[in-house]
């Protein structure tokens, strides 16, 4: 077991081969830093994390280096000792840990990281502009916070700066803003080791050092917005975020991202009910740091004013709108009258973007209409391949594998699945029912889509094949063959307005949950089927995963709430005989 | 008894009431003015000149207001309370004469609606304690709970004030032997005003009938602070103008109370009014009205002097001061008229008694001293 | 900060003599005193024929100034917005057409009506766009009137400009104080 | 002391032909025989360590230590890089080596990989020498047509060795040793951090030596004459500093700036400065006095003119507060020399120069170049020469805000001059003169 000092606090890192960063965080020390990112390989180059070091001898003194090290460059070993320059700053609640037998020429500890780390701070503003106002990263940005805990209050230069021009051509996605790059290089790093393409590289030397692209190569890959969030400053931009909301109006949720079956976790940003933007969350469980750019960009339909707004109702072709309180007695009555007659002509087809709570909800309510009622799995949108990153110049996939956008376009196959499973023993796809409604063997049909637009899984053909049902019943985002030709149009919400779980390519369970309020009278999918049931109340998503946990043995392990992290459900049980 | 003519008394009427609703036109505008001008402002400047036909334009304003009766009141006897508040202010001015007088001459022209009326000053103070009446009534029917707390205060004072109001005024009754207001202004013009004689009496007089016309410094009923306008809040119109006009014809009929009872009526000193001529009685029409003006005045001079009482303070001037005070007050004029002791015995009796009481009240106050035990708010304590 | 003993001054009431017991010569005064005022000139301002005579820090309508190019000096930073109490500033930022600047207001509203005229919205701004005027006399017959746009706020400016109330309190057209170096001439010690 | 025969230059001083047949007649390739045939190895690695040969690039590094930080018993292919990108201003003796004696030059590369069982030896010439180019690409043509590169070397099974120049495309920082090994593996020139030292992982990520022109050449003589011989020359270690390995050897002296005669002198460690400009510079020009030198290249800092006893060894200039001997390139500014314009002439260069990787490197050096100008505007402040001196001081490796040794460099000639000319520098300030603008004076770019 080795110990690490940090502070003077003691702390046992095990067998992991960690740097001091990462070491004083265990510590709850936090060594600042614009390079470094656990993701990337360590340059050390940004001379922001320096911290002094030594060595604690076994007769209990202290031997320290005499210059300052970089802390992404050291890798702590046992009995190692670091100084920030944070020394003797103590959390309130925390004991004050016993100061080490410091040599006596040594000084104040810290005071030459705390030092080395205002210089570098003095150096990284010499050139790097006072636009805060107009800069879309004020508020999150790092050099903002750094100097006001590190930094010097005045600037010390009063030459003039150096103002390169603004690269708006980089990409299609970002803008450059190259006077403020603090040249850590992360960009360039990333689009080298992670995307692999090398888009971005450094042009010129010294403070005239620029990120720049190759002429006429732009940084388009499919993970090219990470960078944005990788800037530790305002120098790149997102032209879709850009200027759209100061980043301190708005408020971050966790959720998780819908567009595919990897399930990135994200941060969802919101203001007054509109979601702005989408930011990847690190999870190691999930994807790791990072989330491709048409996830993050994949938000806007949430916004859309073309939503489905109302519930709607009445004969095929004349539907009118109708309030909820109206709408669920008259559907209630419809279904029981038309289940009662013809039981086996029930069909509910379970979108792959329910959650699962919600499908197990519909799941429960369509078998207690009509117990030989069919639940199948609407259609799962499949679009190319897995696509692995990092690529070689060429485009080509290379190994390790360290990112995948999966072919499956859609959040929760997984967990519709093993809810449909436990109800009926198997999983029945679209396909299977299709002939059903074209032989006209269909009286009820309820569809669930809840989708974004362009990635439903329905093609024209399959809905007026459903579209001859004897009653439809349709939830979704928004308008299309089927809610034309539904007698009831029940508008749903999007992932940004419910709560729910959703299980992705690998059995990890994450939760999603509530950032924005629906558009006008659009209803959760579960809030509508408690609603049906006749229970009255909230749709609470943590009491439903409760009961669903009981009752699926899959779900078990979310018996005890959700991780923000997620949890890995366990094997897929044997389907019932 | 005094002959009855109906022509004379209807036109006395008229004319009474006439100039008495337009006195309380102008003196709306003269307190405005008067309150501005204390108060270094200009005033209503802006109808006619100096803003004199300000009365004319606000008089319609009442009348073509919107009327409101709010739904949640109690009809009959909301749209009754302001009718009750002006009719019991109008009525008192009935036995107020309001220029020359003369029991001993009842054929010749009586400045007095009904002249020689020997409960002059009973009729007065009934019919003026009656204008609780409309207060109670406006505040009770608006249903509102300032409206009602603004009410039952004000019935509380009206009622507290009455009791000294009676008390202070009853030396003077004894001195001229009736309650006949033209026999008191007639004993005044022989034996000299009664303020001379009565200064005590006079001064508790005034004291109460401010309270009585809810006027500052005592006009709790209808503070804005604390109860949003008081009984009349929910009042609009000419409904809240009624108790305005109420509220003034209170103010004159006092004003006139305070001439006749205490400042000699229409008598001016030094023979100015000892004739029978017509200028004669054109100077005593002018003193009294003068008079009355003057007190008319002293109003709105107090109103914009004194600092409003609290409601204890209000109670307590009235139970503990007011009260004991003209109780022994009237034993002293009772005892000094028994014994037949000259006018200006009175008048020290008068001042001795004030002094020697406020000389007791100072000594039964001790002077507040503050006393902090505990340590409130992290001030220290004082040892 | 807390009260310390030294701050805290007692102050006892004071001892009244019989003479100020009886009152009336305290009420007496105080009726001169009344009395005296009424004779006094008075202080009012005749409005609509006199111009009222405003304290220089008078805080007034809103005006959005103008660069030496005339263009909008705002730069679009919601500084305002943010420092708002009454959230009465309502900015829709874009990409600024012009060169030199990269961020402008598309839209800049105002509603005067929920404004509360406290200044921090001037005092916030880091490029001094927004100042308030003395203009005091701001009517409208409706609640759209009352919500300004930008280019009423603009007109403001060029109605104010040259009135020496309202002096453009910084020279036009520069950005912020902050990013300019400290002004100084070389020492000749 | 007699009179010093010289080893490096005695050839080249007799002008004797470049060519391979003349070298062999001289005697060349002898000590290559010898240590093919006699030695093993690591008997040369032995011999060079005994000699106390150090590193002659600017740093001073022992070389045969530096030899023995390779992994022992490492399969895979080790390189050798041999530097020749001479960037260190007013330094051009590896120039003169290579152009006029290419043979020994080759000679000591192929002993010394020979030493540490390299493969490989990459020659990284700075792209400004075309003349060396193409001397030593003559010279290692000559040598593959002879058996002296390629597979058996002199017959001896195993022992193989190819030697490739790569031209470098011209930056200071490729002198730098891991910078030039980003250079030649077709990288940016951007220092590596170490560890891993490029011993242990160098050029394509394989253990690599990387060696001096100077010192490869200095390794031909002592494998020819013995390590003894070698100790003889120079200044012994001091006995009171346990940590001086001591000054051995001859040295390749240049001598620029403002004296009647520059060049390049072969000399024993630890000659005086004095003896260099008036003994071998023929004196300082136009009869003036010395105002500044600069001892070992413009990153060692300036010496004044009370400090010229100094010995050129690798301690000497250390101790009147310069960086170090470094290229041993002295520089001589004469009295009539203004120290400002200097100082912006060397910063200039560091400004340039600088790699843009580490923060305080670049800003720092752009900020002293953005001073010192002003201060040349006759804009300057008091104030500014605290901050020249204090950027100085904290950037580098010495207070470890670096990578690299640049800023080390870029800040010492800032604070020497600072400290050792403040009186000058104050008066110009004071005096708020206007420098005559240099033709290139684009200030700040």
């Amino acid at each position: 077991m080795a110990t690490v000092y940090v502070n003077d606090k003691p702390v046992e890192i095990g067998e992991a081969r960690l740097n001091a960063i990462e070491a004083a965080q265990r510590a709850g020390v936090f060594i600042p830093h614009y390079c470094w990112h656990p993701a990337l390989t360590v340059v050390a180059s940004c001379r922001m994390c320096l911290v002094e070091v030594g060595e604690l001898k076994d007769d209990g003194t202290v031997q320290m280096q005499p210059k300052v090290v970089p802390g992404c460059q050291t890798p702590v070993k046992h009995n190692m000792v670091i100084v920030t320059g944070e020394y003797g700053q103590h959390q309130p609640n925390e004991p004050i840990p016993t100061p080490l037998n410091y040599p006596a020429n040594y000084g104040t500890p810290g005071q030459r990281a705390k030092k080395a780390q205002a210089d570098t701070l003095e150096g990284l503003l010499l050139n790097h502009p006072l636009d805060c106002p107009v800069c879309d990263k004020a508020g999150e940005c790092k050099l903002q916070d750094f100097s006001y805990q590190y930094g010097r209050s005045t600037s010390r230069m009063i030459d003039e700066k150096n103002t390169p021009p603004n690269k708006p051509y980089i990409s299609s996605k970002i803008t450059l803003f190259t006077d403020r790059c603090i040249m850590c290089t992360r960009c360039v790093r990333f689009t080298r080791e992670y995307s692999g393409q090398g888009e971005l590289t450094v042009l010129q030397r010294g403070e005239h050092a620029e990120i720049d692209i190759f002429p006429g190569e732009p940084l388009e890959n499919k993970l090219s917005l990470n960078v944005v969030d990788l800037c530790p400053v305002g120098a790149l931009g997102s032209k879709d975020f850009l200027y759209k909301q100061r980043v301190w109006y708005l408020k971050s949720t966790d959720s998780v991202c819908p567009d595919c079956s990897t399930g990135c976790s994200i941060h969802l940003d919101t203001n007054k009910d509109i979601v702005y933007r989408l930011r990847p969350r690190e999870n190691p469980r999930a994807q790791g740091w990072f989330m491709c750019d048409e996830g993050r960009l994949g938000y806007r339909y949430l916004n859309s004013k073309e939503r489905l707004m109302r519930p709607l109702a009445g004969p095929r072709g004349q539907l009118g709108p109708k309030t909820w309180r109206e709408i669920i007695p008259a559907l209630r009555r419809d279904l029981a009258d038309r289940a009662g007659r013809s039981p086996d002509q029930v069909v509910a087809i379970l979108s792959p973007w329910l959650t699962c709570e919600e499908a197990f909800l519909l799941a429960r309510y369509i078998k207690g209409l009509a117990p030989t009622a069919t639940l199948a799995l609407g259609p799962v949108p499949i679009r190319g391949e897995d696509d692995t990153y990092p690529k070689d110049r060429r485009g080509r996939p290379m190994q390790p594998v360290r990112f995948t956008i999966r072919a499956e376009k859609c959040p929760n196959r997984r967990g519709v699945e093993e809810v449909l499973r436990h109800f009926q023993g198997e999983v029945i796809p679209f396909d299977r029912v299709r002939d059903r409604f074209t032989a006209g063997q269909v009286n009820v049909a309820w569809v669930t889509i809840g989708a974004s637009p362009d990635r439903t899984g329905w093609d024209e053909e399959s809905a007026r094949a459903v579209a001859q049902a004897g009653l439809l019943i349709v939830q979704d985002l928004f308008a299309g063959v089927l809610t034309q030709a539904a007698q009831y149009v029940l508008p749903s919400c999007g992932f940004s307005e419910k709560e729910g779980t959703f299980v992705n390519h690998a059995g990890l369970a994450q939760g999603i949950r509530r950032a924005t309020n629906p558009p006008q009278e659009a209803r959760a999918e579960g809030q509508v089927y408690l609603d049906l049931m006749g229970v009255t109340g909230l749709f609470q998503a943590a009491s439903v995963r409760r009961e669903l946990a009981a009752t699926i043995p899959f779900f078990a392990p979310l018996a005890a709430g959700m991780d923000p992290l997620g949890i890995r459900l366990g094997q897929v049980p044997e389907p019932v005989a | 008894m005094t002959p009855f003519h109906f022509w004379t008394t209807a036109i006395t009427i008229a004319v009474v009431l006439f100039v008495v609703l337009h006195v309380v036109a102008y003196m709306i505008l003269v307190e405005r003015k008067v309150s501005a001008w204390m108060q270094d402002r200009l005033g209503p400047n802006r109808v006619g000149p100096w803003g004199l036909l300000q009365p004319i334009v606000d008089g319609a304003k009442m009348f073509l207001k919107e009327d409101i009766i709010p739904s949640h009141v109690d009809k009959v006897f909301y749209i009754l309370a302001p009718g009750v508040a002006a009719f019991t202010a109008l009525v008192a001015l009935a036995v107020v004469p309001f220029g020359p007088t003369d029991p001993s001459q009842p054929e010749r022209y009586q400045f007095v609606i009904a002249p020689n009326i020997d409960i002059g000053i009973l009729w007065t103070f009934s019919t003026g304690s009656m204008a609780v009446y409309g207060v109670i009534l406006g505040g009770w029917s608006s249903n509102n709970k300032y409206s009602l707390l603004g009410s039952l205060r004000s019935s509380a004072q009206v009622i507290s004030y009455e009791i000294p109001l009676g008390l202070s005024v009853l030396g003077v009754i004894l001195y001229a032997g009736s309650l006949n207001l033209e026999r008191i202004i007639d004993w005044q013009v022989q034996h000299g005003w009664n303020a001379l004689y009565h200064p005590l009496a006079f001064l508790m007089f005034v004291t109460a009938a401010f309270a009585e016309c809810n006027r500052l410094p005592f006009d709790l009923p209808e503070c804005e602070q604390e109860l949003v306008g008081g009984y009349h809040t929910e009042y609009s119109s000419i409904k809240f103008g009624l108790f305005f006009l109420g509220e003034y014809t209170h103010m004159i009929t006092t004003s006139l109370l305070f001439a006749v009872l205490f400042c000699g009526g229409w008598h001016l000193p030094f023979g100015l009014t000892d004739g029978n001529e017509w200028y004669h009685t054109a100077l005593k029409l002018v003193s009294i009205l003068g008079k009355t003006a003057f007190f008319l005045f002293f109003y709105v001079w107090v109103r914009w002097t004194l600092p409003r009482f609290r409601f204890d303070q209000l109670m307590g001037i009235a139970w503990k001061l007011l009260i004991p005070l003209a109780t022994v007050n009237l034993v002293v004029v009772m005892v000094l008229r028994e014994y037949e002791a000259p006018l200006w015995a009175l008048t020290a009796a008068s001042v001795a008694l004030f002094v020697g009481a406020t000389a007791f009240a100072a000594r039964q106050t001790t002077p507040p001293v503050i006393r902090r035990t505990g340590n409130i708010h992290g001030l220290p304590t004082r040892v | 900060m807390p009260i310390a003993e030294k701050d805290v001054k007692w102050v006892e009431p004071p001892k009244l003599g019989l003479f100020d017991y009886l009152y009336v010569p305290a009420v007496v005064t105080g009726l001169m005193t009344t009395a005296r005022h009424m004779f006094q000139k008075p202080v009012t301002q005749q409005y609509p024929e006199q111009e009222p005579d405003l304290p220089p820090n008078y805080r007034g309508v809103h005006r959005l100034n103008r660069d030496e190019q005339g263009r909008v000096k705002c730069v679009a930073c919601y500084m305002c917005a943010t420092a708002c109490p009454a959230h009465c500033i309502d900015i829709v930022a874009a990409p600024s057409p012009w060169p030199d600047r990269e961020k402008y207001p598309e839209t800049f509203v105002i509603d005067e009506l929920r404004c509360i005229y406290c200044g921090m919205c001037e005092e916030a701004c880091p490029v001094d766009a927004i100042e308030l005027t003395s203009l005091y006399d701001l009517t409208g017959l409706s609640r759209e009137e009352m919500i300004f746009d930008k280019e009423k706020l603009l007109s403001v400016y060029d109605q104010t400009k040259n009135s020496p109330k309202d002096p453009v309190r910084t020279s036009a057209g520069r950005l912020s104080v902050a990013s300019e170096p400290p002004r100084e001439t070389p020492k000749a010690s | 002391m007699a009179e010093f025969e010289p080893v490096l230059l005695r050839r080249i001083l007799k002008k004797a032909s470049p060519a391979l047949d003349a070298y062999r007649s001289d005697g060349g390739y002898r000590a290559l025989q010898k240590a093919v045939a006699e030695m093993t190895p690591e008997q040369v690695v032995e011999v060079v360590k005994a000699s106390g040969l150090r590193g002659r690039g600017g740093a001073g590094f022992p070389t045969g230590l530096k030899w023995t930080f390779l992994p022992k018993g490492h399969p895979g292919p080790i390189y050798m890089c041999i530097n020749a990108d001479e960037s260190e201003p007013c330094t051009f003796n590896n120039r003169i080596l290579m152009e006029e004696d290419p043979h020994q030059v080759l000679e000591g590369i192929i002993l010394s990989s020979y030493a540490v069982k390299a493969t490989v030896a990459y020659l990284y010439i700075r792209y400004e020498y075309g003349p060396a180019t193409r001397a030593m690409q003559k010279a290692i043509d000559e040598a593959y047509n002879a058996g002296l590169l390629g597979q058996n070397i002199l017959g001896k099974p195993g022992f193989n060795l190819d030697v490739f120049i790569h031209r470098g495309a011209g930056a200071y920082i490729c002198g730098e040793e891991t910078g030039l090994i980003e250079s030649l593996e077709g990288k940016r020139a951007w220092p590596r951090i170490k560890p891993p030292f490029p011993a242990v992982e160098g050029a394509f990520r394989k253990p690599t030596i990387v060696n001096n022109i100077e010192t490869v050449a200095c390794v031909t003589h002592i494998v020819d004459r013995g390590a003894e011989w070698f100790k003889s020359i120079g200044v012994p270690a001091d006995p009171k500093n346990p940590r001086d390995p001591g000054s051995y050897g001859p040295k390749l002296y240049c001598i620029s700036g403002h004296v009647n005669k520059p060049g390049v002198v072969e000399l024993p460690l630890g000659v005086t400065v004095r003896e260099l400009i008036d003994k071998h510079g023929g004196g300082v020009w136009k009869g003036r006095s010395v105002k500044a030198v600069i001892p070992g290249g413009l990153s060692m800092g300036f010496m004044t003119a009370e400090e010229l006893d100094t010995p050129l060894d690798f301690a000497g200039p250390g101790r009147v507060g310069c960086l170090g001997l470094g290229t041993a390139a002295v520089t001589v500014i004469d009295d009539q020399t203004s120290m400002v314009d200097v100082l912006y002439n060397v910063c200039r260069f560091f400004e340039h120069e600088s790699c843009g990787q580490c923060t305080p490197c670049r800003e720092g050096t752009g900020w002293m170049l953005k001073i010192v100008a002003r201060i040349r505007r006759g804009l300057g402040r008091r104030e500014d020469l605290d901050i020249l001196e204090e950027v100085g001081d904290r950037i580098g490796i010495m207070p470890g805000t670096t990578i690299c040794g640049l800023a080390d460099g870029a800040g010492w000639p800032v604070k020497t001059a600072i400290r050792k000319f403040r009186a000058e520098f104050e008066s110009y300030i004071r005096s708020g003169a206007k420098a005559v603008p240099l033709p290139l004076a684009a200030v700040g770019h």
